[in-house]
């Protein structure tokens, strides 16, 4: 039994928003494999992977990834789902983003001193929001006195957000979330949204076993696999949190 | 403010209808804390006693580190054990990363500094005369400790029960020892953390109670120890 | 060998508190069976030398010799023969019974508990009944003592060591544990060591008085000690002024001591004055008290005068033929040359 | 292993180098452990006096229930802190959530059982006599207590460093209550946690260190009032 | 008004500790600026009694009336007035200057504080630059006891309470306890209440003397107590059997009390049995001390007889002419129907 046991780190955002509760007994039932997790911060998930504390990893930070495994610490990098970053705010639209394309919003966030959330955490969601500044040519604010950051996860830093009347970047998952906890009527709104920068790709990652010899390359090829199989792409297809899909299945 | 109330109202539901995940995290926490206060009992203790009871040079620089160790964050102890753990660590070879052993040793070393800090406190206080009519009845060194440490039992788990409470509460140590794996490792305050996470606030009041209901309990029946 | 050994002998023992000496004792036996009394003003070093023969304090410097073998705190072979009444009883925080059996249980002397405790209980005059399961603090002052001598002589100790038996104890209960303690020597050949401030209790039940005055002892029992400050009158005199106008005259061989010793062998006693000569001192006082020594039936008189009290030893014949009594006015007389000065 | 190495260069870097996020989190952790220290120590001293010095009816029940809020979970209090002043709470108006105050009054809700409840251990186990000897020597109620708590202030000493540790090492008020806002509300633990998070397990380390040295520092100016 | 009114008045007092009742004290009244000495075994109340006097403890039943007034503890009328030395007594962990100059502390009065203080332990017999900056432990048993009793006497209190104040202390410092007791009555109108063991040293300083036991007082001072078993012969006789053979007889009206009461002036003394009644007991033993009462003059012997210990009170005539002194046989005689019970 012991041998057919799984380790897996993770991603807060898979965890939160219930996909692995809904989607591991599957995979349990049809392969034999038992599987625990861990969901942490993607930094924290790379570094388990990085000491051969897990045998496999589900994460989404695309740039990060691949730095990983040409660094020789992980394999087999295989995309499995996307879903997409919009950028909330109050309804009120104080910056005036509304319908803008995502550089041209951030820049009149910026002009406009519009309270913007940041998770700060070096996160998958803070990455990419990074790159986003980036490529709208601002240089990262990191001390402005709009731009505060929070250093938590998704759904505190858009508690912060509803607090403070500001904005901030978060994945779809969590903002639906958001939303029923709000009883379907938040405070905050989606405000920019449907930029291709803007999609968040999660990936299966295996271990490389020249670092962790000890990791159980084989089963976790078996978890990528299966992942990545028809079966498990239309269960995470239907995978719905108030009637609203989450996640789009997109593995090769 | 109504998550407050509906928290009240999801611990009895979660306790009632006998939720697994909540059961389990509950006995994982009573394991554990269970655990790692007999050890931090079982070498606080003693330490304390020997800090408190003799008079030898450096004592105070002892016993200023020891007041120091009460300030070693969880977090931090946790990536300490994590590092002698973890597969690549020293101790990597037990695999005791991911399981209740490991967070059972990460609070140990939370827990023994209270321990023996106010044991030493306690075991200072005591009356030059005690240790004296000790000697003269002619105790040895053995009972010379159990019977000092008998005569100052109400401040001694006074001190227990204050590390009991922080084992109980910590989790920082829970969270990066253990990894807060559902139906394996996740304690109550992992729990906690998570469902705070997720914006479950309710929840996440509803499993505070359930700790508090834990600590009640336990005190509830150490009170019967007390002075009557 | 050991039958010939002394219980305890002390050689060139000093103990210092600090930098104060508060024990000087270059040599000292204790025989086997003995009952010696200790006695001596506040702050003499009584408590302190019963905590060297218990064992349970290290002299600063010197040897103690426990039946011819010498012995430091915590030796197996004293623990648990030597026991130690302290000045201040400390119970435990339990029951009086627990308290008294706490000796044996550590000993794994569980036999009859409940009769000993009983026994050992009506020997200081306690009711088992009534006081057994009380708790710690809920006896009088002279009970708790009691309740700790009993804790001791329990035990049966080779060696009972009593800091102040009777200091908080009714007449009643002294006489009690003066029995006890004639008892454990004869019983089971116990030595005993009493320090007391009660000299006519302490008189009628030791065999020999060490008097010990600020560190130093004197082995000839109680003796009279005059403290200054003395006026120099000449090199060789000094001379101490009471306030009602009498004066004493002592030679001295050394000025730089100031605490001078007379013992009671070299003081007379009489009614009245008699022409002497000038080295002579005589003094008019008053007797204020007279106790029976028990074993010879010489009374010990203290004799008042003015602030002073000074003690002799009188024979019942003496005391016939001067009729003396309490509140007779008397002349002591000794030589200003028969002075001790520590 | 190696972080753990890595970590003592970093911490000494991060002080020397006059990191500015470093520097404002280690202050306004002091700001904030101060802050709550005050509190408690000025609510939880007289309250222990109270429970430790007088027998009444329902004393006991009284002890188990300081007992038990030795066991709040951090998150616990922070959700319930939370509840109060958020905006949408009762104390909404007044701002306190996000700020260092906020975390100061959560802070001061976990260390009062601390403070209390080793106080009046602490106090129960005075000598009877020494209540006595006040009273005929004519103190007042307010010398009572003055003097008590001095006679016993080894004890108590014991009491506020275990609750100043426990103030120093928390993480879920700081997390919940103050956000952990860069350059404003994020303190040493909460920094750990965001490091540990990212995986920068040195950082986390280093930033570990520079609060056992606050600790250090702490308790090696209180060992000037122990006992020689 | 309350020049007429006695320093204490105590009505119906009763104290219980638990069920158990320790003191009952119909009516009793302590005049202004007297010493009254308390006498009585272990565990007869004396020490609960100076409680309720020291307003430290509220008795169970019955009213204490202060100066006329009645009080209650922590009335701020008392509170500074009256002081008591506590039978143990407890020192503050501080310095002995901090441990006397406290009292004054903490009333405010800090005036030449260090003369005071040096002048208050030169009262006690404790040398200022020896003692004042020792700390709390480094202290003899009977120093301790003497700082504590400075600790009272600093305070110049109306009424100085005073449990066991020589009971380890040595004659000479016993000496200064009493002068320091007697300055306090003559300098400012003190009040005092001494309870003590020694009898010889109370009665050299207390103008009356109230007997105690098992909580009842007898304002007669001192009295023989005669504890059972005693066995019933007849409906109206109890007799005791001492161990060497001696029988008392004493009628008896109250047969389920068991205590008796033989006052001192009923008690003859003679030197040989007299060919009696057989309503007269007469004992024979040995006079054990003689004690001056300083003030009158009288003599208390006490006299041994097998394990009875009887007082009584002579005068120097009666002592002359039977030549009596301890160790001296003598022959006791009292009549059965002259006893009390309690
Ligand atoms: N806290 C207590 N609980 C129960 N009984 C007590 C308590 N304190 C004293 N007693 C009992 O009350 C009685 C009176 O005690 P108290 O201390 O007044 O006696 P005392 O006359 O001062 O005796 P001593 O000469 O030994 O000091 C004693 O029988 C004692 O056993
Ligand atoms: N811990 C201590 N530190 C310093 N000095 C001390 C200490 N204990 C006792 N002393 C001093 O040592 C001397 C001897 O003390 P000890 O207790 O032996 O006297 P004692 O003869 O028993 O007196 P007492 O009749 O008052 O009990 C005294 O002068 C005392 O002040
Ligand atoms: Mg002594
Ligand atoms: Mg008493």
């Amino acid at each position: 039994a012991k041998s057919k046991s799984l380790m897996m780190a993770t991603t807060t955002s898979t965890d939160n928003t219930g996909l692995l509760d809904y989607l591991i007994p599957h995979f349990e039932k049809e392969t034999g494999i038992s599987l625990k997790w861990t969901a942490t911060g993607t930094g924290k998930a790379l570094k388990l992977g990085q000491n051969c504390d897990v045998d496999v990893l589900l994460v989404h930070a695309p740039p990060a990834e691949k730095k990983y495994i040409k660094n020789g610490y992980g394999k087999d990098r295989r995309q499995v789902m996307y879903n997409d970053f919009v950028i909330i705010g109050p309804e009120n639209d104080p910056a005036v983003i509304k319908g803008k394309n995502i550089s041209d919003a951030l820049n009149a966030i910026k002009s406009k001193q519009a309270v913007f959330m940041s998770r700060g955490d070096d996160s998958g969601t803070h990455k990419k929001e990074n790159l986003l500044w980036k490529n709208a040519g601002i240089q990262l604010p990191d001390k402005e006195k709009w731009y505060v950051q929070t250093g938590q996860g998704m759904l505190a830093t858009i508690n912060v957000a509803q607090e403070r009347n500001g904005h901030t970047m978060t994945d779809r998952g969590t903002y639906i979330k958001y939303q029923s906890q709000q009883g379907g009527n938040a405070p905050l709104k989606v405000l920019v949204e449907g930029d291709s920068i803007l999609l968040n790709q999660y990936s299966v990652l295996t271990l490389d076993p020249k670092n962790c010899p000890n990791a159980k390359y084989g089963l976790a090829l078996k978890f990528s696999d299966w992942m990545a199989s028809q079966n498990a792409q239309n269960l995470i297809k239907d995978f719905r949190l108030l009637g609203k899909r989450l996640f789009t299945p997109n593995a090769k | 403010m109504d998550f407050i109330v509906a928290g009240f109202i999801k611990a009895i539901e979660l306790l009632i209808s006998g939720d697994s995940s909540t059961w389990t995290a509950v006995w994982a926490t009573i394991k554990v804390s269970t655990g790692s206060m007999l050890l931090s009992i079982g070498t606080g203790l003693p330490c304390g006693f020997l800090l408190g009871y003799f008079d030898f040079k450096g004592k105070k620089h002892l016993r200023t580190i020891l007041d120091t160790m009460l300030a070693l964050p969880t977090v931090f102890i946790g990536l300490a054990v994590y590092a002698f753990i973890s597969h690549q660590g020293p101790l990597g070879e037990m695999g005791l990363l991911f399981t209740l052993t490991g967070i059972a040793i990460g609070q140990t070393i939370l827990a023994f500094p209270i321990v023996a800090a106010i044991t030493a406190s306690t075991i200072e206080s005591i009356d030059h005369d005690l240790k004296l009519t000790l000697i003269t009845l002619g105790a040895g060194k053995r009972h010379i400790i159990a019977t000092c440490l008998w005569e100052v039992r109400y401040g001694i788990l006074a001190g227990a029960v204050t590390a009991y409470g922080r084992v109980l509460t910590e989790v920082g140590i829970s969270m990066m020892v253990g990894g807060n794996i559902k139906y394996h490792t996740r304690t109550i305050t992992t729990a906690i953390a998570l469902e705070t996470n997720k914006g479950l606030f309710a929840n996440g009041i509803a499993l505070g109670l359930v700790l508090i209901m834990i600590a009640f309990i336990v005190n509830l029946s150490l009170s019967f120890l007390r002075k009557q | 060998m050991t039958k010939k050994n002394p219980a305890y002998h002390l050689k060139d023992i000093q103990h210092y508190y600090g930098n104060t000496k508060v024990l000087d004792i270059n040599d000292l036996k204790i025989v086997k069976g003995s009952i010696t009394g200790l006695i001596g003003p506040n702050g003499s070093g009584k408590s302190t030398l019963l905590k060297l023969l218990a064992f349970a304090r290290k002299p600063t410097r010197g040897h103690i010799f426990y039946k011819g073998r010498l012995e430091l705190p915590f030796s197996p072979t004293v623990r648990s023969k030597v026991t130690l009444l302290t000045q201040k009883p400390y119970l435990l925080k339990r029951t009086i019974f627990e308290n008294i059996a706490y000796g044996l249980k550590i000993r794994k002397d569980k036999k009859h508990l409940e009769g000993r405790v009983k026994k050992v209980l009506s020997t200081v005059g306690l009711d088992y009944q009534k006081f057994a399961h009380r708790k710690w603090h809920e006896l009088s002052g002279g009970e708790a003592q009691r309740v700790a001598m009993a804790a001791r002589l329990i035990l049966k100790p080779e060696v009972l060591l009593l800091d102040e038996p009777i200091a908080s104890v009714d007449t009643e209960s002294a006489e009690l544990i003066r029995k006890a303690s004639l008892k454990a020597r004869d019983n089971w050949g116990a030595t005993l060591v009493i320090a007391s401030h009660d000299l006519q209790w302490l008189y009628s039940i030791s065999d020999k008085q060490l008097s010990i005055f600020k560190g130093n002892i004197f082995s000839t029992g109680m003796e009279n000690i005059i403290t200054g400050p003395f006026v120099k009158t000449d090199k060789k005199t000094l001379i101490k002024k009471l306030d009602d106008g009498q004066i004493i005259t002592l030679k001295t061989p050394a000025p730089k001591t100031c605490t001078a010793i007379i013992r009671k062998k070299n003081i007379s006693i009489d009614l009245e004055k008699q022409p002497g000569n000038s080295s002579l001192n005589q003094l008019s006082g008053h007797i204020v008290s007279m106790l029976l020594e028990k074993q010879t039936e010489y009374i010990m008189a203290t004799i008042s005068i003015h602030d002073l009290s000074l003690i002799l030893r009188l024979s019942p014949d003496q005391i016939s033929c001067l009729d003396l009594y309490p509140g007779k006015k008397v002349v002591l007389t000794f030589s200003s040359n028969n002075v001790e000065w520590i």
